[in-house]
């Protein structure tokens, strides 16, 4: 055919643009050698936590905070004890830092990259529940190390047994199971309740543990209302009228960040909590940045021991004191958990180093990990569920108040892991729907 | 009764919302044939700058109602000088690509603008809640609604008339719906499309970041809450029929009320509800519920 | 000669507007009929009602004894009534000789094989040789929107011949054509028309071009058909004479503007 | 007709691959993977493209693929791979004949509104399946092939040649596709609809043909990604995701049925280095790079490769 006369030719534009792109690709392909090993001297980790996104503010940065802290005074040895020894077993950790945005296909790519590009030695991250089951068992193929710190699905290891991987924060089973504890201490003869959580996997989790909690609890109790807004709503004008109109005695509520925050203000200045006890299973975070909206005993809780609910010891008073001086705010449970996930690791690192007597290797550092007691702002951690895998700490409900013209606790109760986690082997939900009435809190 | 007072008021506070943020989309495709994704920035932008002039305001101890001025004015303004940049910096030489190509072109400067927000201020939320409880409460039986979300709807009303005012009214309106009508017919005939473009896309940018500023006081303004409203406005500018503003007005109330009343009798199908009425709208009126005319084909 | 198409009483209105009523129009094989008329008198929503775009009011369109009226254009087209456009309908982004391969496989049936290739040897030679018979072969790979006015109007006709129909039925073949080119258009269509025994249908609004290519004339005037005779009877007729060849003289200076806004 | 050449490269460029794919380390493969998993997506969309209607709701299928694929082996215990991505062609092929009906009387942004309530409609439903892990999704079993279960270790590569072949199948059954009549056919509908009409051809019919064979191409994307990833969630039917096919394809082009292969593999690199370099504003760069293809590339990358006139659009 006549057609060859239309060769085109490059403008510099597509020169330029090609040229980039190759460049690019070359950077990338080249500029981590795949097998140089790190220095012997360094322990490189791979911190992975939302920086952009709603989960941002309220979690991501924060936990990234905390992270910066935690890890300079680890490589200063500026820790109090037992963690006043220089880095982990000596070395130095070196910390990548990869935004958590993006969803489960693209953060397994992203651990991939962390773990055989990067060759980092261990990870720790992941806030959200979906992220944490999918990385799992990639984790496990690849061999890597792998801390999960604040998700909270209690599904990553009732489902599965990992070898390397691990979670140092408790799951939200706890949350849940001690929010209904709580108001029934608080209000014996309680009705009726109404809850309004996320549209996802989170806020129906909370939801039905404290649903099936209060059902074997106080069976009488009346559920009104179950509001189930969109996550990132923003607006909850219309639920709140629905469980204005339900007549609750108490609300629930697992909300959490942005939409926490504007649930409360717009909850406060209809007068939602008027008539209505709150309950906020992840109120911590806010309690200082809305002090003045939160009504006057609302039930808040902070996934844990955390924030204001850590109890007082050396470890706990230098967190919150190096946080404030450096952030200008005092670290909220994000803060915390991340904290305790490398303080774990350096535990575990520090254990398997002393039993070997050199650096250990990951399976040793796993081992180590497994089932160890360790201390941390929030108190003691003990990895007892999941074989060892998975952490459980006392849970620990109070109400605010700013009487004293500060936001304050005050009615805290602290329930013992015992009473708000089901023994190792048995899922959440049996326990909870089978025992939860003969486990005792004292 | 009380549940449909309820009904009634919800689906409305929430139909002025959505009518606010959908205005300015529905104006600027109309004339300009772009669906702005970047509509859902402005949102934050008004609302990030909304935000931090109240905590000024309100930090510098100023009479508390000259705030509403300063919040919604501050918010306009912000929304205005970002729309000029991004028509002067971005659109302007994408003119006459598809609308396709257009939606992905603001897609892009949506994703710019998330992250340029995010340096400006910071991941942390921003709050300005004092203009919301100082209209005060009204209280229907055991129902009590917020004042502030009541004077939203007189606010719709009010965007609502300014801009049927200004389309039908004034020379420069009539200009206007000449061009939405028939662009090509408008430039033949001589009028300044360029400026048009520049005035059009700058009202709806500043409708958009009016919208975030007017709901800033009521959230908690933090990274992410420009994206959730893109595709809840979308939709409604797509029930309503591209480019009528009347049309988004009866879109906004349509899935304000649809809305409401799923939430008070079946809420677990809230998720749902403004996709189903989409669909079950454009199954009936491919087009939406007010088609523009179109010049003859053949 | 037997009769081809027939149209009784056949209406069109849009709301409140009529735009045509009792149309009864019979067309015989291979006659050539010229249709006249100012803008807006229903010359092209005949021709669109007829080819199943507008669905008329009333009436029935029977052609070779049936029923038309319900049937889409395709279905209408596959009939053997194949038409042209006011403004040329063609693929401008492609070239002159994709767009006749494209009407080639459509018309020819063989759309739906989706493993052998369109553009054989077979298949181009039969489209440059449908391009050639319209004297449009040399712009074979130019892209259509690279083309003058003639040069589409040629292109239209002939992707629209490709479906051998029975009757054609052509919408301003000439419009926006320079004047240069008018008469040699028409010569070429006229032709490819008769090679073919098809019937044909034109309307026009060039007189000179009505009286040298069609054998009968009907005239539109708000809706209605106001003549239909032999050419010189039509247009010596004292109405068409007054309602469209004279208001033909203002037009000439309206077209230039209404093609500037095309 | 010159002789057409481009099966060949398809080949060899894609036995190539193979061959690198067992030598290159493992994070890599996975990126290759994904991208082939997401340039199937893409390869159907631009068959839509071609023909003027853009989607922005093939995540639908591409959720669909993966889900069937995680069902199939959570739930029913079936987790060989012919059987498993049988049942996918057949999901697949039956939701979009359904939606089909429907979508093929839509065009330009209703139509890519429409395709994206749809695939949010499923979302929804999966957020609401509880049963399914809501948003969290669910870890999927090990596939098999035909009895033969890979080792843990080495399932990456042989999902990765799986990969490659259904991805090569694919692109010549596409490329004798994009030549033929019908494939023509789709540019000519996009072009003039109304001539399409005239010439005795139903568009509503070839487009429902298109919209068919590109949601099976979406769903074998996500039940790729579903394999390779070990984990599906809804967020594969969120409309971020359909977008970033449409970016994708826009990278690309629509002028080369390899475009989309390059163009996802591409957005995956841009992606990757953006987060490197720049954890905290990678979104701006993505958005910067989606402005400067748009502005400077209006066909995508393949426009950068010099072409004779003939090719394009085959």
């Amino acid at each position: 055919m006549a057609g060859r006369k239309n060769v085109r030719n490059y403008s510099p534009v597509q020169l330029a643009t090609a040229s980039i792109v190759c460049l690019l690709t070359a950077a990338l392909c080249l500029g981590h050698p795949p097998s140089v090993r790190a220095d012997e001297g360094t322990y490189k980790l791979g911190l992975v936590t939302f920086l952009s996104g709603a989960a941002a503010g309220p979690f991501g940065v924060p936990a990234r905070n905390a992270a910066e802290l935690i890890i300079e005074a680890i490589n200063a040895g500026t820790l109090p004890s037992p963690y006043d020894s220089k880095g982990l077993a000596g070395m130095t950790i070196e910390s990548t830092i990869i935004d958590e945005a993006g969803g489960g296909t693209k953060q397994v790519g992203e651990f991939r990259n962390l773990v055989q590009r990067r060759n980092v030695d261990a990870v720790i991250g992941y806030i959200s529940s979906g992220d944490c089951l999918a990385i799992a068992p990639v984790a496990e193929e690849l061999r890597a190390l792998t801390i999960f710190f604040d998700c909270g699905t209690p599904r990553i290891f009732e489902d599965n047994d990992y070898k390397y991987v691990f979670r140092t924060g408790p799951t939200s089973t706890m949350d849940n199971v001690a929010a209904a504890r709580y108001i029934l201490e608080l209000k014996p003869n309680l009705k009726s309740v109404s809850g309004m959580n996320q549209n996802y996997a989170w806020g129906f989790d909370s939801w039905n543990d404290f649903k099936w909690a209060m059902g074997v609890l106080k069976p009488d109790v009346d559920i009104k209302t179950e509001q189930f807004p969109k996550l990132g709503a923003g607006q909850y004008g219309s639920e709140i009228s629905a469980v204005m109109v339900s007549r609750a005695e108490v609300i629930h509520s697992s909300f959490w960040g942005g939409d926490m925050e504007g649930l409360v203000l717009q909850g406060a200045a209809r007068g939602l909590f008027d008539n209505s006890q709150g309950i906020f299973t992840c109120g911590e975070t806010a309690m200082f940045r809305l002090s003045d909206q939160i009504p006057e005993g609302t039930i808040i809780g902070g996934r844990g021991p955390f924030g204001v609910f850590a109890p007082a010891s050396p470890l706990n008073d230098w967190f919150r004191k190096s946080y404030m001086d450096r952030f200008g705010t005092p670290p909220t449970y994000p803060s915390y958990k991340m904290a305790q996930a490398i303080l774990g690791l350096k535990a575990a690192v520090d254990k398997a180093a002393a039993a070997k007597n050199g650096k250990p290797n990951k399976e040793e550092i796993a081992a180590a990990l497994k089932g160890l007691e360790f201390q941390a702002p929030s108190g003691v951690v003990r990895m007892s569920l999941g074989k060892g895998h998975q952490a459980v700490q006392e849970m620990v409900y109070g109400q605010f108040t700013k009487k004293n013209g500060k936001p304050e606790i005050y009615n805290v109760r602290r329930y013992p892991a015992e009473c708000v986690n089901p023994p190792d082997g048995v899922k959440s939900e049996d326990w909870i729907k089978n025992s939860l009435k003969q486990t005792s809190c004292n | 009764m009380e549940t449909l007072l309820a009904i009634l008021i919800d689906g409305l506070v929430y139909a002025s919302w959505l009518f606010i943020v959908a205005a300015g989309l529905t104006l600027v495709y109309g004339v300009m044939k772009i669906l702005n994704m970047a509509h859902g920035s402005l949102y934050a932008i008004g609302a990030y700058s909304a935000a931090s002039l109240v905590g000024w305001y309100f930090g510098s101890g100023h009479p508390p109602w000259g705030s509403f001025a300063l919040f919604i004015g501050g918010a306009v303004i912000a929304g205005m000088v970002t729309g000029l940049i991004i028509e002067r910096g971005v659109l302007r030489r994408m003119y006459g690509r598809d609308e396709v190509v257009m939606i992905l072109v603001t897609y892009g400067v949506l994703l710019i603008l998330e992250d340029v927000t995010k340096l400006l201020w910071g991941v942390d939320a921003y709050f300005a809640y004092q203009p919301y409880g100082m209209i005060g409460r009204v209280r229907f039986s055991d129902l009590t609604f917020a004042g502030y979300d009541l004077t939203l709807i007189a606010v719709a009303g009010l965007v609502g008339f300014a801009l049927w005012y200004a389309l039908n009214r004034t020379r420069q309106g009539k200009l206007l719906r000449a061009v939405i009508h028939d662009r090509e017919i408008s430039l033949a005939m001589g009028i300044n499309v360029t400026r048009i473009f520049i005035v059009t896309f700058i009202i709806g940018s500043a409708l958009g970041a009016l919208a975030g500023g007017l709901t800033a006081p009521a959230l908690s303004v933090a990274p992410g809450i420009g994206i959730e409203i893109i595709i809840l406005a979308f939709a409604v500018v797509v029930i309503g029929g591209l480019g009528s503003v009347g049309g988004a007005a009866i879109g906004a109330l349509l899935v304000g009320i649809c809305r409401a009343l799923a939430v008070h009798t079946y809420p677990q199908f809230e998720l749902f509800i403004i996709y189903g009425v989409m669909a079950a709208v454009l199954a009936v009126r491919p087009q939406g519920l007010f088609v523009i005319a179109r010049a003859r084909k053949i | 000669m037997s009769i081809i198409l027939e149209t009784r009483d056949l209406a069109k209105s849009f709301g409140a507007v009529t735009a045509a009523a009792n149309i009864n129009v019979t067309i015989h094989e291979g006659e050539i009929v010229g249709v006249i008329g100012s803008n807006g008198a229903g010359k092209t929503t005949f021709i669109n009602m007829v080819t199943g775009y507008l669905k008329p009011s009333q009436g029935s369109i029977l052609f070779r004894g049936k029923e038309m009226v319900g049937l889409s254009p395709r279905q209408v087209t596959r009939e053997g009534i194949c038409r042209s456009f006011q403004v040329a309908q063609l693929f401008p982004e492609l070239s002159v000789l994709e767009n006749m391969l494209i009407a080639c496989s459509m018309l020819g049936g063989n759309l739906f094989n989706p493993f052998s290739p369109l553009k054989t040897k077979a298949n181009l030679q039969a489209a440059q040789a449908a391009l050639d018979d319209y004297l449009i072969g040399e712009y074979a790979h130019a892209p259509v929107s690279t083309l003058p006015q003639g040069v589409r109007k040629l292109l239209d006709i002939a992707m629209a011949m490709v479906g051998r129909p029975s009757l054609l039925l052509l919408d301003e073949p000439t419009s926006g054509v320079a004047i240069e080119e008018k008469f040699g258009l028409m010569d070429t269509v006229i032709k490819a028309v008769i090679n073919s025994g098809a019937a044909s249908l034109f309307v026009e609004h060039d007189m000179e071009i009505v009286s040298r290519y069609a054998t009968r004339v009907i005239a539109f005037y708000d809706g209605h058909i106001i003549a239909d005779a032999h050419t010189t009877e039509a247009l010596n007729h004292p109405q068409v004479r007054e309602y469209i060849i004279g208001s033909e003289l203002h037009r000439e200076q309206a077209e230039g503007v209404r093609y500037a806004a095309n | 007709m010159g002789s057409d050449r481009t099966p060949i490269f398809l080949c060899a460029a894609l036995l190539l691959l193979l061959v690198v794919g067992l030598f290159i380390p493992n994070w890599l493969v996975f990126l290759f993977t994904i991208s082939m998993a997401k340039g199937l997506v893409v390869l159907g969309l631009i068959l839509l493209m071609r023909t003027g209607l853009v989607s922005f709701g093939q995540g639908l299928y591409y959720c669909l693929g993966g889900y069937i694929v995680g069902i199939s082996g959570q739930h029913w215990g079936i987790t060989d791979v012919a059987l498993v991505f049988l049942l996918v062609v057949l999901a697949a092929t039956l939701l979009s004949s359904i939606l089909g009906l429907l979508l093929c009387r839509y065009r330009e942004i209703f139509f890519a509104m429409l395709t994206m309530a749809f695939s949010m409609i499923l979302y929804g439903i999966l957020v609401k399946s509880e049963k399914l892990g809501s948003t969290d999704g669910f870890i999927i079993a090990q596939a098999t092939l035909f009895g033969w279960q890979p080792e843990v270790e080495a399932s990456g590569t042989w999902i990765f040649a799986l990969a490659v072949i259904i991805t090569l199948v694919a692109l010549l059954v596409m490329h004798l596709y994009f030549r033929s009549p019908m494939g023509f056919g789709g540019e000519a509908i996009r072009e003039n609809e109304i001539r399409v009409e005239y010439l005795g051809v139903s568009p509503r019919r070839l487009i429902y043909i298109k919209y068919v064979v590109a949601a099976v191409l979406a769903a074998f994307g996500g039940a790729i990604t579903a394999v390779a990833a070990g984990h599906v969630d809804p967020e594969m039917a969120f409309w971020a995701t359909s977008g970033e096919f449409v970016f994708i394809a826009l990278l690309g082009g629509t002028l080369h049925v390899a475009a989309p292969l390059v163009g996802a593999f591409l957005i995956e690199i841009i992606r990757t280095i953006a987060l490197d370099l720049a954890p905290y504003t990678w979104q701006m760069i993505l958005g910067g790079s989606l402005l400067l293809i748009i502005f400077f590339l209006p066909k995508g990358l393949w426009s950068l490769l010099p072409k004779r006139r003939e090719e394009e659009g085959l």
